[in-house]
């Protein structure tokens, strides 16, 4: 019961601050509603009974990322100024297509409705065991992905200082 | 091993030579001996070829090496030749001689200019020797390329134009030839590529008719017949002197050459039913290059529009089908490669001093570069077909061929070819007298220096050539005659 | 015989040699070789005349020789190209001429051209041009004459074109060999036609009168002319256009911009007499197989003749009066030929011509190397220039009065008895022709005088410094013609040269003979009254006929037609638009080719605009509708 | 009415729920993507669209293959991801506006082929 009431209101913030991030004028507007998105969708994540990932979507995302696009825009906007507002035409497309893909995407969904839906468990995933797994290289563990992504990151470390930094 | 490989193994010597080749004198060294090398190859084959005609070898073609290259498609490596292949291969060394001394001392990249000018030459050879329709279409594009690079780099003028144009109209011709090729293979039932084992086989007549049209056609692009030609005039000005001088001497022959070996030996009954419209054509290109040489101002347009007329007629020779008009037809293609290549060279060496091919900006050149304007003069007497050259006896074997059918349709294109014999005259002697005749009105051009010994060499090797076709050209009819035979009477049967 | 061979093989020669060392020697030695080589050959020429003459007419009738032949170039089993040497009485009559003015020439030619630059090149010019000429006199079948036709007209080309930093010259020499090569064509033509039909190129089979050779021709016609006649007249337009028989005459005045002595050997002497040569070579094939052509020629002959003789009594340009006047003695050539029939007495016409050609070619470059002389003392071609010379130049002078005789026609000058029997024969063709030749041959007598006159006597033209007699070289060429002019007509001619070779006694018609004297002599006073003393009366008549006058002096107006045809209609209205239709249309379609595949691929490549949006746009578009044809279908 | 929400707030959330709200979030995404100019707004709405998607992952890993845990990590993975490529997207959008001194797509041309109305089709005749 509680978890329903909880789940309905992430999921009305969700919604209603998606679509404000992508229509709002101010990009740091924007930038602020994303972050709302972002936490509901961490509060989904611990619904779900996923802690772990909850944490790492607070850490990274809402903070990580969120304090990089906020460094971006203050970097390149103008106080207080508003962003160009596009074409009618592009909207009028964007808004078509949007609109068409959800309905298509919902009437899917609706005609599947009741097929998959039992959930067994909501037990906890402890950490141990997605420790293990992350560091395991037997079948379903993620060692090799795990060094992939740590490479990838260092490489975007290096190379986003690379691209950022002025030249002389 | 094959005497006749030697034709493609040295330029390929030479480009491998020309790639390691790391200053000007070992570039010297190599296209020159290179170039000694395939003259006198050229003029050993014929001795070779002459002895064995001479102890009683009567076989159609001779020096034959078959390889398999690709079995599925029964495609073989097969060259051979007969007087005919004998006779080009010896003008086309004589041309790349020649050609390579005109360029012996071109400033930019010389390097990779005579390692493309010597796949050129490798392309013409192979051209000449094969008797598989696929090394036959190999070799032709093989020589396709180096064209376009030649004069897109190391042209002058609208050269990117020019590059483009001919790469394309030429490709496009290859295409054509292409579809004929294979549909001679498939229709024939053969089961080879080999010419001479095609000719035995009798493809429908009314897929003839298709496959002759696209092969002559394509053929005919590649020859500047009318009205294909549109590549020559612009592809001949713009390209650099020697390259001039392959296009116009041996390029252009490769598609007369081909027309006549694939599209009128393979394709007899087909020739023989549609010749009409293409001998109306190549007596109309007779005619019409004359007439548009007439009215050009630049050197080598006209030399390129004189071209057009001379290959007209040797077309208009072919598709008489008689063994004189066939004989006069690659009499014509050895003596117009000579006399255009000359023709080119001077023109060349006139534009490398005046840096400028304008008939109206040049005056009496005559008295300042005695030898290239004796050179020029004879390049024109014996275009417009004076006795002692190898142009008269060409036009003439031409014309008592094809005196000889007498019909209204050959007599009157006979005597609209004919024409041209009077025109060429006009628009020769108006060059000769324009630019050599005359007082000096330009200062700068008193103190131009004559040939060089490079160019005298090329200048005379290729004069004595001439000369000699024309006052010995008993010799090169009979041997053309004699491999004739078998194509006539795969024509009359 | 073999040695005839030399006769055609040291010009030859000395051509190469000359030619390939150009300017490394001394224009002396070169003009040595040049005048030793052709020393030679004259004398090898007179040995074959005399030995032919006198050994080779066993039965009263003369022998045809070949003693050389090759097989040169083969077209099909039948017709193939031969060179050889053909020895009749017309080709060693031809020889003797040919060798002997060239000869005559190439002494004159070592003082008159010292100093110029291309000494050499003009000897070898010379010597290329004896060789060919004497290759085309002793040709044994038509295609070697064409051969040698094409070459002495190049070397007459080239020497037209010898001063080439004049640019009249260059126009001449242009002109000269276009539209000689443009009666060529026809000539060609006429051969490619007459082999076709015969099988043969032959002399030898073509002049047997046997019928079957022209079998082949037998029975076709076009436009109402049998195939025989089309043919010989294609041939004959050839020799006409070498002849400068009208239309095709005009280049010969022009060329006299070639050096004087140039203008004696070729264009008076030699070259221009092959047409003649021509029709008298292939005479029993005009006369049996062609009568109507033969006779056309006789008329176009006669035609020419007056035409010309018209023009050249006003020229004032000496070189120009001569050549008008040989184009007109050659028109008294044809018409002889055209008159002629076949042996006997009816052969006196081709005898006559022939005789005429002989004498002609003599006085004729008599005339021309006096000519030469005088121009060299006054330096200029112009009448007015001249005048009084006879005090200066008196060796010139007597010479060039014996010629003016001869081909006035005086007794007893070769002339005299060559034009006669030209005159004889045209009497006995057909009176009207006989009369008019006669009142031509008095025009002749009078434009001649007019030109004596003109040069010797009159008032003196104040000259910037004395005129001087011509050095030795140069004059004895002049007596040498002068004496062989004055002898040249008591040669019983008919013993050599007939058209069937029998032996044919002259006999002069007493009555013509007078007739012609007396109408020359008349003509010879009326132009002494007016030109050998300065007065008016040339120009009141100048003046009374002042349109007609004009049309003459501009030769009727015939070389501005030839502009027309050349200018206008060949080069604005045929060649201009071809060319036109060639860069706009040929090429503009292959072009059009080109901007449409480009104007294509520059369409297609507005797809491709570089904006990502509308990248992802198009693909979640393709993405929905594909995923919904999945779902839906 | 009643039995209605009753239904609503009983039970287990059913898995389309999470899914109806993972759509919303990724087609506001995909119309932030095709419709805005900035660049910071197109990486806003790419992170929206990633983050639909992660949702989906855990949502499916949770509901159907509860032992497993592949839709977790692959989560987790794209995060990780999400943040590289915000990092070094960053970075560009910096040095554009460094050069163009905006951010927003339409001025981005340097590297772009003029379209066939922009440029005249090119003679290729003298």
């Amino acid at each position: 019961m509680e978890v329903h009431i909880v789940f309905y209101i992430l999921s009305l913030i969700i919604a209603v601050f998606s679509v404000m991030a992508v229509t709002s004028g101010r990009l740091i507007r924007s930038a602020t509603y994303l972050l709302f998105v972002l936490l509901a969708t961490a509060g989904l994540y611990l619904i779900l009974g996923y802690q772990y990932l909850f944490a790492v979507q607070t850490a990274v995302y809402a903070g990580g990322i969120m304090v990089l696009f906020i460094f971006a825009i203050l970097l390149t906007q103008r106080p207080g100024g508003r962003i160009t507002p596009e074409s009618v035409k592009q909207r009028v497309f964007a808004i078509i297509l949007s609109v068409a893909g959800a309905f298509f995407s919902g009437f899917i969904i609706i005609s599947n409705i009741g097929r998959v839906s039992h959930l067994v468990d909501m037990k906890e995933i402890d950490s141990r065991h997605i420790g293990m797994t992350l560091m395991g290289t037997g079948k379903f563990q993620y060692l090799m992905p795990f060094e992939v992504i740590s490479v990838l990151l260092l490489a975007c470390i290096v190379g986003a200082i690379m691209i950022a930094r002025k030249r002389s | 091993m094959n005497f006749l490989l030697i034709f493609i193994l040295i330029p390929m010597l030479m480009m491998v030579g020309l790639f390691f080749a790391n200053n000007r004198k070992q570039i010297n060294l190599i296209t020159l001996s290179g170039s000694v090398l395939l003259l006198l190859s050229a003029i050993g084959l014929t001795f070779l070829y002459l002895h064995q005609r001479a102890i009683g070898n009567t076989a159609e073609m001779l020096f034959i090496t078959d390889v398999p290259w690709y079995p599925a498609f029964n495609i073989h490596f097969l060259v051979g030749v007969d007087g005919i292949s004998v006779i080009m291969l010896l003008l086309s060394s004589i041309i790349v001689f020649a050609s390579v001394l005109v360029s012996w001392k071109i400033d930019t990249m010389p390097k990779e200019y005579f390692i493309w000018f010597s796949l050129l030459s490798a392309g013409a050879f192979g051209f000449f020797i094969s008797l598989d329709l696929f090394t036959l279409f190999f070799f032709l594009e093989m020589s396709l390329v180096p064209k376009f690079l030649l004069i897109g780099i190391w042209g002058s003028g609208k050269k990117e134009y020019s590059a483009f144009k001919l790469a394309l109209m030429v490709m496009g011709g290859s295409v054509l030839v292409l579809f004929g090729i294979l549909g001679i293979y498939y229709f024939s039932g053969a089961e080879s590529m080999n010419l001479l084992e095609l000719a035995k086989h009798t493809i429908p007549l009314n897929i003839q008719y298709y496959l002759f049209v696209s092969s002559f056609v394509g053929f005919g692009i590649i020859g500047a017949m009318f009205p294909f030609h549109s590549w020559v005039p612009d592809g001949h000005s713009s390209a650099p002197t020697s390259v001039s001088m392959f296009l116009s001497g041996i390029s252009m022959k490769l598609g007369a050459y081909g027309a006549f070996r694939v599209a009128i030996f393979l394709l007899p009954e087909a020739a023989h039913q549609l010749a009409w419209i293409f001998l109306i054509l190549a007596a109309f290109s007779v005619f019409y290059g004359a007439f548009t040489a007439l009215a050009q101002t630049d050197l080598k347009y006209i030399n390129a529009y004189a071209s057009i007329s001379h290959c007209g007629l040797l077309f208009f020779a072919f598709l008489i089908f008689n063994e004189t008009a066939i004989t006069g037809a690659f009499l014509q293609m050895i003596s117009h490669g000579l006399i255009t290549a000359l023709f080119f060279a001077t023109i060349g060496m006139i534009y490398s001093r005046t840096h400028t091919r304008m008939i109206n900006d040049m005056n009496g050149l005559m008295k300042v570069i005695p030898f290239i304007g004796v050179s020029f003069t004879i390049a024109g007497l014996a275009s417009l077909g004076l006795p002692g050259f190898s142009g008269f006896i060409a036009e003439m074997t031409i014309f008592v061929g094809a005196f000889q059918e007498t019909d209204l349709l050959h007599r009157v294109l006979t005597l609209i070819a004919a024409t041209s014999i009077v025109i060429t005259a006009v628009y020769i002697l108006r060059v000769v007298g324009k630019v050599l005749f005359g007082t000096i009105t330009n200062k700068h051009h008193l103190e131009f220096a004559d040939a060089t010994w490079w160019e005298r060499v090329s200048v005379i090797v290729l004069v004595i050539a001439i000369a000699g076709l024309g006052s010995a050209p008993m010799l090169f009819s009979n041997m053309i005659n004699d491999s004739l035979q078998p194509v006539l009477n795969n024509l009359m049967r | 015989m073999q040695y005839t061979l030399l006769i055609l093989v040291l010009p030859l020669l000395a051509f190469v040699v000359l030619g390939l060392v150009d300017s490394r020697w001394k224009a002396r030695t070169a003009g040595t070789i040049g005048t030793t080589v052709m020393g030679i050959v004259a004398i090898l020429a007179y040995y074959t005349a005399w030995s032919y003459f006198t050994t080779a007419n066993p039965g009263g009738v003369y022998q045809k020789f070949i003693p050389f032949q090759m097989e040169w170039m083969k077209f099909s089993d039948q017709l193939h190209i031969d060179l050889g040497i053909l020895i009749d009485p017309i080709s060693v009559m031809m020889l003797v001429v040919v060798s002997t003015v060239s000869l005559m020439v190439h002494i004159y030619s070592l003082r008159y051209m010292e100093g110029e630059k291309g000494f050499e090149r003009y000897y070898a010019f010379l010597s290329l041009f004896s060789f060919s000429m004497l290759g085309l006199v002793v040709a044994t079948n038509i295609f070697q004459m064409y051969i040698f036709w094409e070459l002495v007209g190049v070397s007459s080309y080239l020497l037209i074109g010898f001063y080439y930093t004049k640019p009249e010259a260059v126009a001449a020499s242009k002109k000269a060999f276009i539209i000689t090569r443009f009666a060529d064509l026809f000539f060609l033509i006429g051969i490619f036609l007459l082999s076709y039909y015969t099988r043969t190129f032959d002399f030898d089979v073509l002049n047997s009168g046997n019928a079957t050779v022209f079998a082949g021709t037998a029975g076709l016609s076009f436009l109402g002319l049998s195939l025989m006649n089309w043919i010989m007249a294609l041939i004959f337009i050839g020799g006409a256009g070498k002849s400068a028989m009208f239309p095709m005459h005009i280049w010969l005045p022009d060329a006299m911009e070639g050096p004087t002595p140039v203008s004696a050997l070729i264009h008076a002497a030699t070259m221009v007499v092959a047409g003649v040569y021509l029709v008298a070579r292939l005479f029993p094939v005009y006369y049996f197989f062609a009568p109507e052509v033969l006779h056309g020629i006789a008329y176009i002959g006669i035609f020419t003749a007056l035409f010309s003789a018209v023009i050249a009594c006003t020229q004032t340009d000496i070189k120009r009066v001569l050549a008008y006047s040989t184009i007109s003695q050659i028109g008294f050539m044809m018409v002889g030929l055209g008159v002629s029939g076949m042996g006997g007495h009816h052969g006196l016409g081709y005898m006559a011509s022939m005789f005429h050609l002989f004498t002609h070619a003599m006085f004729k470059a008599l005339l021309f190397l006096g000519a030469g002389s005088v121009i060299h003392a006054v330096h200029s071609n112009e009448m007015n220039k001249m005048g009084g010379l006879r005090k200066y130049l008196p060796v010139t002078h007597i010479t060039f009065l014996i010629a003016c005789l001869a081909i006035a026609g005086i007794p007893p000058f070769s002339g005299f008895f060559s034009k006669d029997e030209i005159l004889s024969a045209a009497f006995e063709f057909n009176p009207y022709l006989g009369s008019l030749l006669i009142f031509i041959a008095g025009l002749t007598a009078f434009y001649m005088f007019r030109l004596y006159y003109g040069i010797f006597w009159t008032k003196e033209y104040k000259h910037e410094h004395i005129p001087h007699e011509s050095p030795l070289a140069m004059l004895l060429p002049l007596i040498f013609l002068a004496l062989v002019t004055v002898f040249a007509g008591f040669i019983p001619f008919g013993k050599f040269v007939t058209n069937d070779g029998a032996d044919y006694h002259i006999h002069i018609d007493l009555v013509t003979a007078s007739v012609s004297v007396a109408v020359a002599a008349v003509a010879i006073a009326i132009s002494t009254i007016m030109y050998r003393k300065e007065n008016k009366i040339s120009d009141r008549i100048v003046s009374s006929f002042s349109v007609f006058f004009k049309i003459v002096v501009h030769k009727f107006y015939i070389d501005e037609l030839y502009m027309f045809i050349t200018k206008k209609i060949v080069f604005r209205l045929i060649s201009a638009p071809i060319a036109w239709f060639d860069r706009t249309l040929v090429n503009g379609t292959i072009n059009s080719f080109a901007t449409v595949t480009q104007w294509t691929s520059l369409q297609i490549k507005g797809i491709q605009t570089g904006r990502v949006q509308q990248y992802a746009f198009v693909f979640l578009l393709s993405t929905l509708l594909i995923a919904a044809l999945i779902i839906f279908i | 009415m009643g039995e209605f929400f009753s239904k609503l707030f009983s039970g287990t959330i059913p898995l389309e729920a999470y899914i109806v709200v993972s759509l919303i979030m990724f087609f506001s995404g995909i119309y932030g993507f095709l419709s805005r100019k900035s660049l910071l707004m197109i990486l806003i709405s790419i992170e929206l669209i990633l983050n639909s998607i992660d949702i989906n992952f855990a949502v499916f890993n949770r509901y159907l293959y509860p032992g497993n845990m592949e839709g977790f990590f692959f989560a987790l993975f794209t995060i990780a991801i999400s943040a590289c490529e915000t990092a070094v997207a960053i970075a560009i959008v910096i040095n554009i506006y460094r050069n163009l001194n905006n951010v927003e797509v339409d001025s981005m041309t340097e590297l772009r082929e003029p379209s066939a109305n922009e440029t005249e089709i090119k003679e290729v005749n003298e």
